[in-house]
């Protein structure tokens, strides 16, 4: 049996040497014995650990997939420092059509070129899936049977998300919605 | 609603170009750059509008249009390598344009003929997934703005791949996999046999490594029962029938002894 | 300028992000500004950050080539449970040579090729003979000598069998049953 420091302890370090974020789930599972600890137990350690690194440079975040630890966010201009290559910048056309496959899943690559006005270049679609950003869902029953995209669980993670509703929506609001009537209370102006 | 600043179109030699140049000599790789700068029909047409300050809901289609062709024109004329998706917006607001001038005919719907609401509908759209864009570059991002762990840990010394496991089903399964094959290609029989004898036949092999020859006797023993004597006796029966082993007795009663057939011993020269 | 506080937390995320260990010295240039903080008080700050991990699950060491993070040593063999992996698969030959040698005892080599009609590789041999389930009991004496091949006593135990007439009854079919499968009508009176 384990002393509760202990448990502190060996969570901390299953967290830190582990980069991919676990649950209390695998937690429990994989570095505790059976019936050693319960999930309960695991959970309120979790929420210490929270605690206790909330003054640190690094934080104990939950994401979609788990538990992980990471630097803190506000730091990240100055620790760019330590790597030779600059973080990637995404274009604009990039960052739409994530924001399209975010906002509008699931979504075929013809709906978001209707939607942008312009053809999605095949190397922003390899960009995202080699990120892990997007995956293909399924497929669209109208002819031809274009595929249909949606956003991952690694998207959550590495957007710092535990699902998508934490997005801000943008939408206008039903009232705002005044764009027939505004129209027809206008003159041609030319 | 309007944005109040205006955008750079792009950047040439470090230099932001926030208007599009008065005069008509443009160097062709500046607004190469400019046009790099947009990523699409629907990003520029949103520029000029947000430019002037208006509501997308307010727009002058008129105007707009003049300008956005004016703009393409510009492009074509310097033979730059302009995307078919420019031209397609470009025909698209020249027939609304056209719809706007036509006389309306009397009964038609004011609401539903107003060619300029499916734009504005479509720029509404363009502009919300505009909004989603920045709310996700705005994110905290993994790579940019916070990094995961790269600690080192002797953990992984520990580990240790398990041996696979079977279970009793899969031995089985695997055997009847093989007696249909055998069912297949073969037409020897196999008489019905108890494993256990299958068992005592390997334990009589494996004595007789040790010694040459044992006593028939010292194969039954008394605390093995009747069923282990029957055991015993299916086992040797069934190694003499397939050569395994021989049996030799002196005189008839006197004890019988096992040994392995050498099937090399009637070619032994000595 | 920093106070000691950001000081701590930016060298702390520094040294939990680079995978390899850093000197003060590397600190100083990589993530603090030109004449920002002095040498002395980010080795000062490097003991402190020491002292705050003395008791959790990880801990900052000086190694040769600088400091890092590491695991606790004696967290070693739980945290081992992270990367686990799921135990391989045996083959189809594999399984179906095992089971001729349980059911077939004392049997060779080239009988158990006879029987599947394929060879039998010195591996699957090596492998059953290894995990301690098969010996070489004898030979047989035809020609060429070969050996023959028994199940042990641990096999029985792997599998909690007291003696092989445990083995489940082989399933099949009715109309497939031939001579071969009377092995299941295991009748001592027969």
């Amino acid at each position: 049996m384990m002393n509760s420091t202990q448990l502190k302890q060996l969570l901390e370090a299953a967290l830190f040497a582990h980069p991919q974020p676990l649950t209390a789930e695998q937690l429990q599972q994989l570095v505790l014995n059976a019936g050693e600890t319960s999930l309960a137990a695991v959970k309120a350690t979790l929420q210490e650990l929270q605690h206790d690194y909330q003054e640190r440079g690094i934080e104990l975040v939950k994401v979609a997939s788990g538990y992980r630890f990471q630097t803190r966010a506000d730091l990240g201009q100055r620790l760019a420092g330590l790597w030779q290559e600059k973080p990637p910048r995404y274009s604009q056309a990039l960052l739409e059509t994530l924001a399209l496959i975010v906002y509008r899943q699931p979504i075929t690559r013809g709906e978001i070129e209707q939607i942008r006005g312009v053809s999605v270049s095949s190397s922003i679609m390899k960009t995202l899936q080699e990120r892990g950003w997007i995956k293909v869902v399924g497929v669209k029953e109208v002819p031809g049977r274009p595929q249909l995209y949606a956003t991952t669980a690694e998207f959550l993670d590495d957007f710092n998300l535990q699902t998508l509703d934490e997005l801000p929506a943008i939408d206008v609001p039903e009232d705002e919605r005044t764009a027939e009537t505004a129209i027809n209370e206008r003159d041609l102006n030319d | 609603m309007a944005e109040q600043q205006s955008l750079p179109l792009g950047f040439v030699r470090g230099e932001p170009v926030v208007e599009k140049p008065e005069d008509l000599y443009i160097p062709p790789d500046a607004l190469e750059v400019i046009l790099e700068t947009f990523s699409g029909p629907m990003d520029l047409l949103l520029y000029l509008i947000r430019r002037q300050k208006l509501d997308i809901v307010d727009i002058p289609v008129l105007t707009i249009t003049r300008q956005y062709v004016e703009y393409v024109e510009m492009m074509k004329e310097l033979k730059l390598e302009l995307a078919a998706d420019y031209l397609v917006m470009a025909a698209m607001l020249a027939e609304i344009k056209s719809r706007l001038l036509l006389p309306k005919a009397p009964q038609e719907d004011d609401e539903e003929a107003d060619p300029r609401a499916e734009l504005v509908r479509r720029l509404q759209e363009y502009e919300a997934i505009r909004r989603g864009a920045e709310y996700i570059d705005a994110q905290p991002q993994t790579g940019r703005d916070s990094w995961l762990s790269e600690i080192h840990t002797d953990a992984r010394e520990y580990v240790t791949t398990p041996p696979p496991e079977v279970t009793l089903e899969d031995i089985t399964l695997a055997f009847s996999r093989v007696l249909q094959t055998i069912k297949l290609q073969a037409h020897h029989q196999i008489k019905r046999e108890q494993l256990s004898t299958r068992a005592r036949m390997s334990q009589v092999i494996e004595l007789l490594q040790e010694k040459s020859y044992i006593s028939f006797s010292k194969l039954f023993t008394r605390s093995e029962g009747r069923a282990g004597a029957v055991v015993s006796f299916l086992a040797i029966l069934e190694l003499v029938k397939e050569s395994m082993i021989e049996l030799t007795q002196m005189e008839p009663m006197s004890d019988i002894h096992i040994r392995l057939k050498r099937q090399h011993d009637e070619f032994d020269p000595a």
